[in-house]
């Protein structure tokens, strides 16, 4: 019985095929005869199949390659097992993979992907290093730094609010103009939704988000919060990826308890026995404590809530006609401390939390899927084909320079707000994803929703989540 | 053979008119206890049906309410739109899904029936050194966490499992996208439960009607598909249900064996999530297809299990 | 064939249900066993690394390796009632109250539809339909239906400090249920035992519907009322297929994680099941395949006590 | 207390009916035996007085209650079943105890009385097995035991010694006359055994496709059969029927005649009758001094011989060539006729014999009503003897 | 081809022997009885034969071939059970049909026979009906048709006729013995009837214990039993039974004595015997002149009477004060004598009466083992006459 890597015998001998065929370079010469590449994508990728692949061919793919593109399961997890095993099986198909940018750097550890660096002509590897979102690609590289992916499109965090009931509260189109790139503090923030609900007596909630125990806390809202009055993981951004077991653990800083008294404050108010001074409290429901994206969605959308932070996805909701219209408002998420004030590079600010996908390389494919399959990608980086998608599936183009294209602006309900994106994309985090994050992610979640929930002081909250983040370090250096 | 009393309508109503109708009702309820019995019942019969269907008809209300309009949701659905049940369509190949389940639901089950049958008579009815261990054994591999079979049947199944013969070395076939890397595993999942259901039904068939059939000619085995099986139609029959509806919702092996398209055999809870984007979840849409998904299936099969037992019986065993 | 001993002919038929077993369960469950000799390995092509023997189960029993899993595995134990500190804190605890519980209700829920679908009443069909239903919903959606149910701002069964909901005001649960342990653990109990007692409503129904219906007869004339009956006859010979649908809730119980999944997460209420697919998912595969181990063992010990009926009942 | 009366009965199943306007007066502490064919509704009568069936029509009353709609625990009736019906997963002890238990007899008493019900049926030392263990007549034994342990106001017996030997059965029987005596309860007993239903029984009811024939006691129903049914049916073997006329001189048949008034039995002439006579009344003509009251001679050849060991049964027929058809369906055969004599009579199968009628234990019966006419004829030739038990015309 | 042979074959349950060094040879054609109290060993010998039960010990030949581990399909046999077992989920034509069905039978012949087969047991119109929805007698007579449908070596029918009515016994009986002679099969019959194991079987099997304890033909073992126990369980009433010596004189007891030369039937004086009588063969003094070999005169009393119908059971009480114990546990009981009388006999309860006894039909059996030891007495005070059946002492 095989325990190691497997010993698949097939053709690019399985997961422990070893690094050579990761490496091997690709003949980039368009392959003449008719071949079809098999892409795993999502739901929505799979919906518009037909547009996408249309504009593939638009942007220079050639007629012989077809492209098939499947939907895979739409729950992230599950997808990630399914890669997991696909991958580990040395399974020759798909050939190309949609990864969620939060966890394709586990893959590339465990040498499951292309190096895109090694086997990629350099031109089409630098044009990603030098033109996409930085915070993307750093998640599509491996320790080494090489490159293992080719950002597909980013997914940033904005705060959207009510243009009418803020209306109600004396503000006006001028200030809404102002908030859409320049950030507000938290301070600023809470105070002005208070305002606003005592203007709207009717209206439940002011600022609603996402605190429940899941991923989505300790990825983004939390690492939002964090990062935004200055507060790191593992020290400044260089850590972000590694090496672990090798940087300190910083949980338990000023910075991150005051991210966490803050948002104390928002929820049970100024009178909690760890409340952050300035903060305006109960402004956010205890709600938001079992939420997830969709679930605190619902309120915003059904007219109960001010403000509302959640992805891109959403402002395509809540900016249709039949929602809220040119009422809805976008603006960045609103800061702790400003950069300068805050100890780690790359801190502080309006952060948001870095989301979004890559298309990697199934390196078990034959070769002459290979080389299709990098004539797909190459469509794939064509300014075109990433502004048609915009337009047909909302993807945000990865190169900051489309948002400001006409084009771009163009496109229904989202068009409108491509300034505050822009400010997003330009601060955003990625989560500190490492082989052991997986394990990490849990306990933050656990710990963060705990201390929020006053069950625990926020310095307890997270000395415990150091020392817990501590031995997963240790345990996998 | 027997009948019950009916008892309602017979009491004798005199001498009750100065009572209200629940002391008249208690009143007769002291005479004929069978009153109370019967009352006893609808209350509990319509408890149970409350409690079972609320949550299905809360389903309902949500497949109804247009997915913007889920927030604050009381006891009906706020808006109405029953086009959710032809958007589904639309959205997702739903059918073919279900045609899937439904492929995979009867192979499985009818596997399981058949293996579980020989084992059920085996562990019913005959004595034989090893037996306890034996059902011990195969008790024990429900034990674990399915997560456990997971990788080496992955591999068993892709072709990654080399199976040395002397000399020669061959693996496995590739099943990917097949219905056999569900098939199989759901069946010896699926197994120990239907094994240890027949093993009782079959152990209570008296052994006279199993001697009859022999002295007629049948095998032991003629005997066991002649007569031990139909006399067990109520054990047989919802061994079958539970195996069916368990492998028409299984998802744990199903999205790992194939990439989830309806072309490759995947089964309605692939469908059923194909609905979900990585944030937005149309709950309306999930819950509309949960209930074109389930609704039927459970009609059909308590008429199937029904027709299966009266099938098998004629009416034996009771009525 | 039929001149086989009694004992040939008994492994005979037993051959192609051994086979499958062997082939699908058996050979997996040792590959696993064998991973779980293995150190974990995050990096690098290989799956798992370098043989560690009993480490990985020494180190779970221990705690050591606690902190690789949602919660803890096994309750810190002391000697005062109720003999654990925090009884919502280890996977171990959380899976055997789940079990408790959810078996319990299941199986007297299950005993009363069973009873009721026992009657001959018009429009019987329907109740069966009705009560088997729950049993059809997927667990993805079953997990849906309760999670929207609990959902603060959408459901109607849970609101808000100032404005609670019925379960709220009794008591029964906090204003944001499916992130606390203890009020999930209710829910999913509720959820579970909603969907599974059809299971038990099925099998029992099976069971009654196969007694011979003279010994009521003999029954009745000898004077037993319903209760005696129910008693004396049709309790005592059902009784085999109600420890068998116990059996297997229990077992299926003591590895419950879809619903977890789906309604409140592993996070917040960490099974036994919950701790292997974390790790699976990890991917730490020489942990996962030795708590899976473990849960198995555990499962043994716990359903000995079925065995130790069954033989009592020479099944 | 114990008395049951079914008035105006019926029990219909789809397509059959299974009893047809039954009345029933049972008084407290007699032992009625039902008799009659299978299938005639002996058992669906039981099962309406135990209440384990609802008549579809009339009444049904036990000790002067109705109970027609009350459910069997509370009509005080214990029942011996035709099938057995044992618990299986009860041992013997505990079948036996069931109702005792219900009603909760104190452990010691309980004991007692399995015990002593126990030795009744012989089965001391069997208390632990389970009904599987047991042979076919043991597990009857049971339920009859599982019956005698109560004290019901009505016994109701439903073949209960069918499986059971001849020594047993007579074991049996005295028990449960002995329990009658002591309990002094109603007993309605079916059988199909003649022995039994005479001996034991005060009245024997025969029922004929769900009706009810005749009630009286056992040599009442011997001796003066109300109908051709229960004369034919009431004696193993059964009664010889010959048809024929009356005439001015008697009866007069294709073989047999036999001379008598008919104003004597207050019929008329010409009308067409039924001759009945028992093979224990018809005699070889060696025997004549036996007979008080013979019949004219008959000749005849013996046919098949029927060694019983305490008698013999001889087939005879009465015409040349006439095959001894052993068919029972018609009821009168003309041609033939079944004698019983002594074991150690000197007799030959085809040999010719003359034989006597013993003319006091002649029936008619009208042929088309089958109701009788007259048992025993008195008006003689020869000068009339000392007859037992016959009785006068009652048609 | 239908000759079934047991061989030192055992049968042990737990702790029970049910059958116990079994040897049988039956013929080809034969048609056997099995009798014997319940739970002797009838049905488990049966099923041994059948192959249901397979022999702890010994071995089971059915014509020539060893069969002892054989299933039952390949041993050609059919089997009419005790508990009847028809298959509740098939009605009554397919319940008779399921042998043939099994071979493939085609349609028409499968029709044919059932049809016949229902005829035979006057089923005819039922074949649609479910099992539950008949009588006892109805579904016992689904069970033999089911058996009789197919043309097996060996017939084995376990008390098949114990539900039925003694018309229908009738009946039943004629139709078997038909069958057997048409088919020539071997039957091997158990039956607690004695007037059926007396009718119909070539030779009778009597059964105690799980032990063979005779087998011959009918009338042998009624005028011959090879012990006691046949003596008493063959025969119904029971043979009478006195215990006593031979003496210079013959054999003396408490109330009864009989003169004869016991160097004649081959015992020595002194030795311990059991006189056997059966009640058939005792006689009122009146009737004298019917007996060829009358014993003394004994002076008796009447106590019980039982009237059958076609004879009366006198229990006679020799001694002044006995009771008319009805225990038949006591093999012997000394102090009373049952005889039984013609039905017109002018005879009444507690009335002193003289009885005989007929020598020739006296039984001498050694009390001790219980063989017989003579069986009539010829050596006669008085001239002997005309013996019928009866036999020489063969001990
Ligand atoms: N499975 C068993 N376990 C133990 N003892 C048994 C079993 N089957 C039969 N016996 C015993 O074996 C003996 C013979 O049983 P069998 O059925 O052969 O009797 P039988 O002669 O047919 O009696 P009956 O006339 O009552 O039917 C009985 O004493 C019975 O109790
Ligand atoms: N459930 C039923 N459905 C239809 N017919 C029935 C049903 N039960 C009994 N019968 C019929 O009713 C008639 C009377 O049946 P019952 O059992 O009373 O007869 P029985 O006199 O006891 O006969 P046996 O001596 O054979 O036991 C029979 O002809 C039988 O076929
Ligand atoms: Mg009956
Ligand atoms: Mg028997």
């Amino acid at each position: 019985i095989s325990t190691g890597g497997g010993d698949g015998n097939s053709g690019n001998g399985g997961g422990n095929g070893g690094n050579e065929d990761t490496n091997t370079p690709i003949n980039t010469e368009a392959p003449t005869e008719d071949i079809t590449v098999q892409i795993a994508g999502d739901t929505r990728m799979a919906d518009n199949s037909d547009a996408i692949i249309q504009s593939m061919y638009d942007a220079g793919l050639p007629e012989n390659i077809s492209v098939e593109i499947i939907a895979g399961s739409q729950v992230t997890d599950n997808r990630q097992a399914q890669y997991q095993q696909w991958l580990n099986g040395g399974r020759e198909e798909p050939t190309l993979l949609m990864m969620d940018s939060g966890w394709t750097i586990p893959f590339i550890a465990r040498d499951q992907l292309q190096n895109l660096s090694q086997s990629l002509p350099s031109e089409m590897t630098s044009t990603i290093e030098d033109e996409y979102f930085q915070a993307s690609v750093d998640t599509a590289k491996g320790a080494e730094g090489d490159l293992y992916g080719v950002p597909l499109f980013p997914d940033f965090p904005t705060m959207q609010y009510r243009k009418d009931l803020l209306r109600n509260a004396g503000y006006t189109d001028e200030d809404f103009e102002t908030w859409a790139t320049e950030s507000m503090s938290w301070e600023e923030f809470s105070a002005i939704t208070k305002e606003a609900m005592e203007a709207n007596p009717d209206i439940d909630n002011g600022f609603t988000f996402q605190a429940n125990v899941y991923e989505g806390l300790s990825c983004c809202d939390f690492n939002e919060f964090m990062t935004s009055y200055g507060g790191t993981f593992f020290g400044g951004r260089d850590n972000l990826f590694g090496p672990v077991g090798d940087r300190p653990i910083t949980v338990d800083e000023e910075p991150v308890l005051n991210s966490i008294r803050m948002v104390r404050t928002l929820i049970h108010g100024e009178d909690d026995e760890h409340a952050l001074d300035g903060i305006t409290g109960n402004i956010s429901p205890e709600a938001v404590l079992q939420w997830t994206e969709e679930p605190s969605r619902k309120p915003f959308t059904g007219g109960n809530a001010i403000m509302h932070r959640n992805w891109p996805y959403s402002i395509t909701i809540n900016g249709a006609e039949d929602v809220f219209g040119e009422d809805l408002g976008v603006m960045p998420i609103p800061y702790g401390v400003t950069p300068d004030e805050s100890e780690y590079e790359g801190t502080g600010g309006p952060v948001a939390a870095l989301g979004g996908w890559h298309m990697t390389m199934n390196p078990n494919a034959p070769d002459e899927q290979k080389s299709a399959a990098v004539q797909v990608l190459r469509a794939m980086m064509e300014p075109q084909f990433q502004l048609d998608n915009f337009g047909i599936q909302g993807w945000i183009p990865p190169r900051p320079e489309l948002l400001d294209s006409d084009e771009a602006k163009e496109v229904d309900v989202i068009g409108r707000y491509l300034s505050a994106l822009k400010v997003a994309g330009e601060n955003a985090i990625p989560r500190p994803v490492t082989v052991v994050w997986p394990q990490q992610s849990g306990k933050v979640a656990q710990e963060v929703n705990n201390a929020y929930a006053q069950e625990k002081a926020p310095e307890q909250a997270m000395s415990d989540l150091k020392s817990q983040l501590e031995q997963i370090e240790q345990s996998a250096s | 053979m027997s009948n019950e009393q009916s008892g309602i309508g017979l009491g004798s109503d005199d001498a009750e008119m100065k009572r209200g109708p629940l002391g008249r009702w208690v009143g007769k309820a002291i005479k004929n206890p069978g009153r109370v019995y019967r009352a006893m019942f609808y209350v509990a019969t319509v408890f149970f049906l409350v409690t079972t269907l609320f949550p299905f008809y809360w389903l309902l209300v949500i497949a109804l309410t247009p997915n913007n309009l889920i927030t604050d949701m009381g006891l009906v659905p706020k808006g109405f739109n029953p086009e959710v049940f032809i958007t589904m369509f639309e959205r997702v190949p739903f059918h073919l899904y279900m045609f899937n389940s439904f492929v995979l639901g009867i192979t499985t089950t009818i596997i399981v029936l058949l293996l579980a049958s020989l084992a059920g008579y085996v562990f019913g009815r005959l004595r034989f050194p090893g037996k306890s261990l034996l059902m011990l054994g195969i008790l024990a591999i429900s034990y674990f966490p399915p997560a456990a079979f997971l990788i080496p049947l992955f591999e068993l199944f892709t072709g990654n499992t080399a199976i040395s013969l002397g000399t020669v070395t061959i693996s496995t076939p590739d099943l990917f996208n097949t219905p056999a890397p569900m098939v199989f595993p759901f069946s010896a999942l699926f197994l120990p439960l239907s094994i240890f259901i027949l093993t009782t039904f079959y152990g209570q068939i008296p052994d006279g009607l199993e001697d009859a059939a022999r002295v007629e000619g049948t095998t032991r085995l003629g005997a066991l598909f002649r007569v031990i099986v139909p006399l067990s139609a109520p054990g047989v029959a919802t061994a079958g249900v539970l195996t069916f509806i368990g492998v028409y919702n299984e998802f744990f092996f199903s999205f790992i064996m194939n990439n989830g398209e309806a072309s490759s055999w995947a089964p309605i809870v692939a469908g059923i999530l194909k609905y979900q984007g990585q944030f937005d979840t149309p709950y309306n849409l999930m819950a509309a297809a949960s209930i074109v998904g389930v609704l039927p299936v459970a009609i059909l099969v308590i008429i199937a299990q029904e027709r299966i037992v009266s099938g098998l019986t004629a009416g034996a065993l009771k009525e | 064939m039929e001149t086989l001993s009694e004992t040939q002919f008994a492994y005979l038929l037993l051959t192609p249900a051994l086979i499958l077993l062997g082939v699908i369960a058996i050979y997996p469950l040792a590959s696993t066993f064998s991973m779980s000799l293995y150190a974990d390995q995050l990096t690098g092509a290989a799956r798992l690394g370098e043989f560690v023997g009993l480490q990985n189960y020494i180190d779970l029993f221990t705690g050591a390796r606690d902190f690789a899993l949602p919660s803890a595995f096994l309750p810190t134990f002391t000697t005062e009632f109720p003999f654990v500190t925090d009884i919502y804190s280890s996977a171990l605890m959380v899976t055997l109250i789940f079990t408790v519980f959810s078996v319990l209700f299941e199986t007297l829920i299950g005993f009363g539809q069973a009873l009721i679908l026992d009657q001959d009443f018009r429009g019987r069909r329907w109740v069966r339909v009705a009560i088997i239903i729950p049993w059809a919903v997927p667990i993805v959606i079953q997990g849906m239906i309760w999670f929207l149910m609990f959902q603060p701002n959408i459901g109607f069964l849970v609101g808000t400090t100032e404005n609670p909901a019925i379960m709220n005001q009794l008591g029964l649960i906090g204003t944001t249920p499916l992130r606390d342990t203890a009020d999930s653990l209710f829910l999913i109990i509720v959820a579970d035992v909603w969907k599974t007692s059809a299971f038990m409503a099925l099998l029992i129904l099976a069971g009654m519907q196969s007694i011979d219906r003279s010994l009521y007869d003999v029954a009745k004339v000898a004077g037993a009322s319903r209760w005696q009956q129910f008693k004396l006859i049709t309790f005592p010979l059902i009784l085999p297929t109600v420890l068998v649908a116990m059996l297997f809730r229990t077992i299926d119980a003591m590895r419950v994680y879809g619903i977890i999944e789906t309604m409140a997460g592993c996070q917040t209420v960490p099974s036994l099941s919950c701790l292997v697919v974390t790790t699976f998912n990890a991917p730490l595969y020489g942990t996962s395949a030795t708590v899976a181990f473990i849960t198995a063992g555990i499962i043994a010990i716990v359903v000995s006590v079925y065995i130790v009926n069954f033989a009592s009942e020479g099944i | 207390m114990g008395d049951v009366k079914l008035e105006h009965v019926s029990k219909h199943y789809d397509d059959v009916t299974a009893v047809d306007d039954m009345n029933l007066d049972i008084n407290d502490g007699e032992f009625i035996c039902l008799v009659g064919p299978s299938g005639c509704g002996k058992s669906t009568t039981m099962e309406m007085i135990a209440g384990l069936t609802i008549p579809s029509e009339g009444k049904v009353f036990i000790g002067d209650r109705e109970v027609t709609n009350l459910p069997p625990k509370d009509r005080g009736v214990a029942m011996v079943f035709q099938n057995i019906a044992l618990f299986p997963h009860m041992d013997v002890y505990d079948n036996i105890s069931f109702g005792l238990r219900l009603r909760n007899y104190d452990k010691e008493e309980i004991d007692r009385r399995v015990n002593r019900a126990a030795d009744v049926v012989q089965l001391e030392g069997m208390l632990d097995r389970m009904p599987d263990e047991m042979s076919g007549g043991q597990r009857q034994r049971v339920a009859i035991a599982r019956a005698i342990v109560r004290n019901p106001g009505v016994f109701l017996m439903d073949e209960p010694l069918a499986n059971l030997d001849a020594k047993l059965r007579v074991h049996m029987r005295t028990e449960l006359q002995r329990l009658h005596k002591e309990l002094d309860t109603t007993i309605i007993y079916v059988t199909h055994d003649q022995a039994e239903a005479m001996t034991m029984s005060d009245r024997i009811a025969v029922i004929d496709s769900g009706q009810l024939q005749q009630i009286d006691p056992p040599l009442v129903c011997y001796n003066e059969p109300a109908n051709l049914f229960v004369a034919g049916f009431i004696g193993s073997p059964s009664m010889n029927f010959l048809d024929g006329t009356v005439t001015e001189n008697g009866f007069e048949s294709t073989n047999i005649d036999i001379e008598f008034d008919p104003a004597d039995v207050g019929i008329e002439a010409g009308r067409e009758v039924t001759m009945g006579i028992r093979p224990e009344d018809v005699y070889l003509v060696e025997d004549t001094n036996l007979v008080a009251n013979p019949s004219h001679e008959i000749e005849a050849m013996t046919d098949v011989l029927e060694p019983m060991g305490d008698e013999i049964f001889v087939y005879l027929k009465l015409e040349e060539g006439a095959e001894a058809s052993l068919d029972e369906d018609a009821i009168a055969m003309n041609d033939q006729l079944l004698m019983s004599v002594a074991p150690d009579t000197d007799i030959e199968e085809d040999e010719d014999v003359t034989v006597i009628l013993d003319r006091s234990r002649v029936h008619l019966f009208d042929t088309e009503t089958g109701k009788a006419i007259s048992h025993g004829i008195e008006s003689a030739v020869q000068a009339s003897g000392p007859t037992g038990t016959e009785a006068e015309s009652d048609d």
